[in-house]
């Protein structure tokens, strides 16, 4: 165990550990962008940064292995200064809509910002340019609010394994992209949207939420998502009775499974819910037409027909076909259906299709 | 599945994939098994007619033969066995009918399997050494096995291969389908199968009935029912006359549209429970409008047994009514009173007569799911299954023999027809053809045709073609790719207007589970 | 130009990290990368496309549009920069007709600014192809580049 | 030359440097024959105790860079820096002219040091003859045997100045971008595909033979005792004499101007001098008569570094210079962490603002700002150096800025 003071309180932690996670058992809120603790560490926002004494450089506490007698100021002048400055380049890169920004309300940038009360940057020139329109009808990528923290090409490679983006070029011409800048359709990309998930501002974002209600807007709902059998969670974001969206849970304790990563379909595939082809009225067939009528004659009709064909042919001449689909609860009363009270066992669902 | 998901990012050293094409029906576990490579080096072993995305990452890959699975394990086995790298301990302690085993993998050498399956007797043989060789080798396999007239068998032949090798009931190894659809772990475990009540407890064993009838009140009957695709060929004939489907859309899904088609208009009477107006819903003589998953409270159980929460996040849309609710309002209406206050108050029903859900509650599940079987209140869950025993107490080994598919191509039908889904649509595209943005992305069907295939018959990439089997015939794009082999044909089920299962095969089913053979049908192809 | 991209490539593709490597003979065949030769390139490694690109990006010996026969490269480093390199620019600008980043239309020259060279016992100081010529000034220009066919 | 102390560069143009033949014949692979014989650890100590330290611009005693590396991993390297890119340094490709088998040498004197089979050499890719010299020079050493089994590859980098950091070499050498990694863990114990790697430059290596065969209190005699040795200068700029010296480590910079240097072009006086290439501070005349040794550097805010010595003259326009050198950083800097790829660029936008008469007082006092939090919060030397010339310029020259100003 390792022994160190932290803004004047004494802390012990294994070796090993990093300074940021030292320094957030302290209680200090450290700030960071490129920071994921599923990714690899970049190291390269330098949010973090903490001062260490006797150091002629400030530490990036990400990335710094907590030392035995370690002396760390966490807000200090230098400190604060620092974090500001970098807000304020960041800033003079990044294109100020938070009015109409999909993250207003839930952007690292913007919260730093105002935790530091960096109002505008001293050092705006050349503006931002780097907007990718791709017309792909998943993710929208407007690099003129990236700040380079690289987290969607980490977990592109490190949760997905799509390796669909990278860094291109140097210096402040960087910028990601896929091979030679093509949309991500014509990339390897899967439309997962780890990407989005991970990026703190916003610079990705979900184009078939957009719009549609923001972060602090939408009441969450934690559940399954309903395609594959591999039972990922996620966060249903309704607003007005509307689902408008999906969020990723990371926590494992609230998503064994997936720890927040999704596929398409998971993520951006939610929309069916609000079609307008949803049935919404029973349907009964009368003289050739589907037509529709209360609920009352639906169930009744239901019933006596069933009924009637039980009489008549025997409950082995009736069926059910349960779901896939539903919940357990209503699987179990379907089969309750078809064998207490049509009488049958003659239920099955799609299982091998 | 035996094992946990979990145990294929984190455990496993080797990955045996065959039949399926994980990242694209499974993504998720896709991106686990291909992090597991990526970062602690597990091997894998992908065998598939198709080069599906892992294989580029794959130790080995082998490409057979649709329908010669079989031969590909029976070969594997044989040569585990000639160079003893079998786990003589589990096979002593765990296992019985080794000797049956062996005496029936022994004429399927390398060299046989190799001239049946179309992969080279070295690259088996590796994949045999490297599989058994592994301290924890993990099988998933998908539709891709059980797909065929011989399904039960190809899975005897997995399971087999993992108990010859002890990989079975220890972290990182085991036998794991994965399962297609978000609920279908659990529409088995409650009971959605003609044989079985919930928790696989067998219609006829009487004890089960008695059990069953005492909680519910009435007399149950005594023989297993049909299969699915069993239903819909009693239905053509006539002696099925009423079905009851829920969320489900068997005119796209089942074998054959044409058959089942003539099925559904047979029946005297139709009730279809669903979201959308389906190819099917079409048919009924009465719709009911079920919710959502994002519409009702409840619990799915995925591929790894693991029970979860599921929320009601809005109301039903329209009239519309879990469908809780309206099964309740049917049986009540049909003399039979049901009725729960919520899906809680049936879970609990569910419990108490389901011992390997005997211990999971609502609460319990509230943050995280768990594992069945969990027996009481106190039990963890099961992660792995089978640690000290299997069910029946020793593990069986079920030689099987290879037998040709039901349909080989012929002089007029020469190429295989295989079937499956792609990653941005599910089954029959219920759901995401009306998601805007997938269906904008992904909006028609495709087949996928070896450059070679196509050269013979003019085709070239995205011209338009004619699929044709004995059932009948579709028209859509051609997408000309290496990743097929040649004399083989693939596309997917997902698109009402270009169905692969107006051409699919409804007569061979699989002896045992029913199962039809959509990865296998003679079929031609012919420029339009 | 008889070489395949695989061909160019295959020497170095046992090479640890060889890519860079691989990267400066397909530049000698072609003077700059061509996309088919990234792929190729990325396949051969093992890499993704994506990643490929970004190293062939990073460094500025590299090009990935099409570039003359010759690369003539003004040093404008400090050092060269006192000793008037802004000037010698100027005059070759002038006498190629083209601007810095640019390319000659008959594809003979392709004018580029770059850092630092290492000959500055003798600035200013540009390199064509990689060959220092020393002591440039703006009046010897015409016949430095005339000995370029 | 008066004043010059010739060790490494004692044989210049006496013998080629791609013979290995040539170098024996003058006493070389001696040292090299020497360690052989001694154990490890003994080698590891005399170069601790010879005080020898890194020529590249840190300024790391060499011996205990070598004593980090665990004696136990199974695969070590040894990397040699050519990289050298700070504009006005030539020196590294000098000793590759000159005497490149004392480099192998060097090298390999580390490699049986520290126990590797396998060593590289990161030669920039503007210096492609050298890779050739280079070449023939490693055939010519393994056809007589002089290396044994410690095999030397040359590696040819292709423009990016940032790969002169250690951890962003490997990275290059690894076929990566070059990006720096952040440290620790420290090369020494995960570099090259995560094995220990001593990664020292050329200077530093070619002084190894000499220090073997003479021993390290001969070495730690030569120059300041805190920085022994000499060190190979190159001169350029406003100086009569613009090549290379290499001289004991107390020489003074004044010396070095006037006496070895000829004094300044066409008769003016002395501005200012840079010295250690673009990323060192101004000195200011009135400092000049100061050692050149790394701590006496130090001392007047500025450093060694590479050894370039950068002359102005009174003529000079000094925000002009240092317009151009802030752009030297904005085109060098990687890009992966934000006090440098946003800093140098924006910096160079000020500079070039005030340059063109179009700055204001707040931009000197935001230039200010930006360079403390580069120096103090970049992630690698580049970004911390960056803006030490603007800031020594403004320092010193503060009258130069004010006078450009809108």
């Amino acid at each position: 165990m390792i022994n160190l003071t932290i803004d004047g309180k004494n802390v012990t932690v294994p070796r090993g550990t990093m300074l940021l996670e030292a320094c957030r058992l302290a209680g200090a809120d450290i700030p960071t962008l490129c920071y994921d603790p599923e990714l690899k560490l970049a190291g390269s926002c330098r949010m973090c940064v903490v001062e260490v004494e006797g150091r002629r450089t400030l530490a990036a506490s990400c990335v710094t292995p907590a030392e035995e007698g370690m002396v760390v100021q966490t807000e200090s002048e230098e400190v604060v200064e620092a974090r500001k400055v970098i807000l304020e380049l960041l800033l003079a890169r990044h294109r100020l809509d938070c009015h109409v920004c999909e993250k207003d309300g839930n952007c690292r940038l913007q919260d730093y910002c105002y935790r530091y009360g960096v109002k505008d940057s001293r050092f705006k020139g050349e503006e931002p340019h780097f907007y990718k329109d791709d017309p792909n009808p998943f993710i929208e990528r407007d690099y003129d609010k990236c700040i380079m923290c690289t987290k969607c090409v980490r977990a592109c490679a490190e949760i997905t394994g799509a390796f669909a983006i990278n860094l291109k070029n140097r210096g402040h011409e960087v910028v990601i992209s896929t091979a030679f800048d093509g949309g991500l359709k014509d990339s390897t990309c899967v439309f997962c949207g780890q990407c989005v998930m991970v990026c703190p501002v916003g610079a990705l974002v979900s184009k078939v939420e957009k719009g549609r209600g923001r972060d602090y807007q939408t009441e969450k709902v934690r559940t399954i998502c309903s395609y594959c059998g591999t039972g990922c969670t996620l966060e249903l974001k309704v607003l007005n009775d509307q689902v408008v969206g999906v969020n990723s849970v990371r926590d494992e304790r609230l998503s064994p499974v997936n720890r927040g990563a999704l596929c398409v379909k998971g993520r951006f595939g939610w929309d069916f819910v609000n079609s307008k082809e949803r049935l919404t009225q029973p349907l009964v067939r009368k003289d050739g037409e589907l037509v529709p009528v209360s609920w009352d004659e639906a169930l009744d009709y239901t019933a006596s027909r069933l009924k009637e064909i039980k009489e008549r042919w025997g409950a082995g001449s009736m069926a059910v076909f349960t779901s896939a689909r539903t919940t357990n609860e209503e699987n179990y009363l379907a089969q309750k259906l078809a064998r207490a009270v049509i009488g049958t066992n003659n239920v099955d669902h799609c299982a091998r299709l | 599945m035996t094992n946990s998901i979990k145990d294929l990012e984190e455990e496993a050293e080797v990955i045996f994939l065959i039949g399926t094409n994980t990242t694209e029906n499974h993504p998720v576990i896709g991106y686990k098994i291909r992090q597991n490579v990526l970062k602690r080096g597990a091997k894998l072993i992908v065998a598939d007619p198709r080069r599906i995305e892992l294989a580029d990452i794959a130790e080995i890959y082998l490409p057979f033969k649709p329908g010669t699975d079989i031969v590909l394990l029976n070969a594997m086995m044989n040569v585990i066995i000639k160079e003893d790298l079998l786990d003589e301990e589990f096979i002593e302690k765990r296992t019985e009918g080794f000797e049956e085993l062996k005496a029936t993998v022994k004429k399927y050498t390398p060299e046989m399997a190799e001239a049946i399956c179309g992969v080279p007797a070295e690259e088996i043989v590796k994949a045999a050494r490297l599989y058994a060789k592994a301290d924890k080798a993990a099988i998933c396999y998908s539709m891709g096995v059980t797909q065929h007239s011989k399904g039960t068998d190809n899975v005897f032949a997995i399971a087999n291969l993992a108990m010859l090798t002890g990989n079975i009931g220890k972290p990182g190894s085991g036998v794991n389908p994965l399962r297609g659809q978000n609920n279908v772990q659990g529409a088995c475990d409650m009971g959605g199968l003609p044989d079985v009540y919930t928790g696989y407890q067998k219609v006829e064993v009487e004890e089960n009935r008695i059990k069953f009838e005492k909680a519910w009140g009435v007399k149950l009957p005594p023989e297993k029912g049909l299969t699915l695709t069993e239903i819909i060929n009693e239905a053509v004939k006539g002696n099925i006359k009423a079905i009851y489907i829920i969320g489900e859309n068997p005119m796209l899904s089942d074998p054959d549209s044409r058959h089942v088609e003539e099925a559904l208009d047979n029946l005297e009477f139709l009730v279809v429970q669903d979201i959308f107006l389906t190819e099917t819903a079409l048919k009924a003589d009465v719709v009911l409008p079920g919710a959502s998953f994002a519409e009702k409270d409840g619990t799915f159980t995925n591929t790894e047994r693991r029970v979860q929460r599921v929320r009601k996040a809005i109301k039903p849309r329209g009239n519309a009514k879990p469908d809780w609710q309206i099964l309740c309002e049917v049986a009540s209406r049909m003399g039979y009173p049901m009725r729960y206050d919520s899906p809680e108050e049936i879970f609990e029903e569910i419990r108490s007569l389901t011992p390997s859900y005997a211990g999971i509650t609502y609460e319990r599940i509230e943050k995280s799911g768990i594992q069945w079987p969990c027996p009481h209140t106190n039990h963890l869950g099961t992660p792995i299954l089978h640690k000290e025993t299997f069910t029946r107490g020793l593990g069986k080994f079920h030689p099987v023999e290879y037998r040709e598919a039901a349909e080989m191509p012929d002089e007029e039908y020469p190429l295989i027809l295989t079937t499956g889904r792609s990653l941005y649509h599910y089954h029959t595209g219920t759901m995401t053809r009306r998601v805007a943005a997938i269906d904008q992305h992904r909006p028609h069907n495709e087949v996928e045709i070896n450059p070679r295939t196509a050269e013979t018959y003019n085709i070239k990439d995205g011209d338009m073609i004619k699929l044709s089997t004995r059932r009948g015939s579709i028209k859509l794009k051609a997408k000309v790719t290496e990743n097929i082999k040649e004399g083989i044909v693939f596309t997917t089920f997902h698109f009402g207007e270009a169905a692969a299962n107006h051409l699919t095969n409804a007569n061979s089913l699989d002896p045992v589970a029913k199962i039809p053979e959509f990865k296998l049908a003679a079929a031609k192809i012919e420029k339009i | 130009m008889g070489k395949s991209f695989e061909e160019i490539i295959a020497p170095f593709k046992d090479k640890k990290g060889g890519i860079i490597e691989a990267f400066h003979a397909l530049q000698k065949e072609y003077n700059f990368i061509p996309q088919e030769a990234l792929k190729e390139t990325a396949r051969i490694f093992r890499i993704p496309e994506a990643e490929a690109y970004g190293i062939a990006t990073f460094y500025t010996h590299f090009s990935i549009e099409k570039r003359g026969k010759y690369i003539i490269r003004m040093c404008e480093s400090a050092p060269c920069h006192v000793a008037g390199a802004d000037k010698v620019l100027k005059a070759l600008e002038s006498y190629l007709g083209i601007k810095a980043g640019e390319t000659t239309p008959d594809g003979k020259f392709t004018l580029e600014l770059c850092e630092c060279v290492g000959q500055c016992q003798a600035t200013p100081v540009i390199t064509i192809n990689g060959e220092p010529e020393l002591n440039v000034t703006p009046e010897k220009i015409p016949q430095i580049l005339s000995k370029y066919e | 030359m008066k004043g010059e102390k010739r060790i490494i560069l004692e044989y210049a143009d006496k013998i080629n440097p791609e013979k290995a033949e040539d170098y024996i014949k003058v006493g070389g692979y001696k040292g090299l024959e020497k360690a052989r014989r001694m154990k490890p650890k003994k080698i590891i100590e005399e170069v601790k105790k010879s005080n020898l330290r890194g020529r590249g611009g840190a300024g790391f005693n060499t011996g205990m860079k070598w004593s980090f590396i665990p004696e136990n991993a199974p695969i070590k390297y040894v990397v040699c820096n050519l990289d050298e890119g700070e504009p006005g340094t030539y020196k590294d490709r000098i000793i590759c002219e000159k005497n490149a088998q004392a480099l192998l040498e060097g090298m390999a004197i580390c490699a049986t040091a520290i126990g590797a089979e396998k060593g590289y050499i990161y030669c920039r890719g503007e210096y492609p003859y050298i890779v050739k010299l280079l070449n023939n020079a490693i055939k010519s050493a393994k056809e007589i045997g002089a290396l044994e089994d410690f095999d030397i590859e040359v590696r040819m980098g292709a423009g990016a100045y940032v790969c002169g950091e250690e951890t962003a070499l490997i990275e290059s050498i690894e076929g990566q971008r070059g990006e720096p990694r952040f440290k620790p863990p420290f090369p020494g114990v995960e570099g090259l595909w995560g094995m220990p790697t001593v990664v020292n430059n050329v200077e530093t290596f070619a002084c190894l033979p000499y220090i073997l065969v003479n021993g390290a209190e001969w070495f730690a005699s030569i120059g300041a005792p805190n920085y022994p040795g000499t060190k190979i200068l190159t001169l350029t700029g406003d100086i009569n004499n613009p090549t290379y010296f290499e001289v004991p480590t107390d020489y003074l910079l004044s010396d070095v101007i006037y006496e070895l240097g000829g004094g300044i072009k066409s008769g003016r006086e002395l501005k200012a001098v840079q010295v250690g290439g673009s990323s060192g501070a101004f000195i200011p005349k009135k400092n000049i008569d100061t050692p050149i040794d790394f701590d006496s550097m130090t001392k007047i805010g500025a450093s060694l570094g590479s050894g370039a010595v950068f002359v102005l003259d009174e003529t000079r326009d000094i925000v002009d210079i240092a317009t151009r050198i802030a752009k030297f950083f904005k085109h060098e800097s990687c890009g992966k962490c934000n006090p440098c790829r946003e800093g140098t660029f924006r910096m160079y936008e000020m500079m070039t603002r005030i340059n063109k008469g179009l700055g204001k007082p707040e931009d000197i006092e935001n230039i200010l700002v930006l360079s403390r939090v580069m120096q103090k919060a970049s992630l690698c030397g580049l970004g911390q150096a960056a803006p030490i010339p603007i800031e020594t310029s403004i320092k010193h020259f503060k009258s130069d800025y004010m006078a450009k100003l809108n």
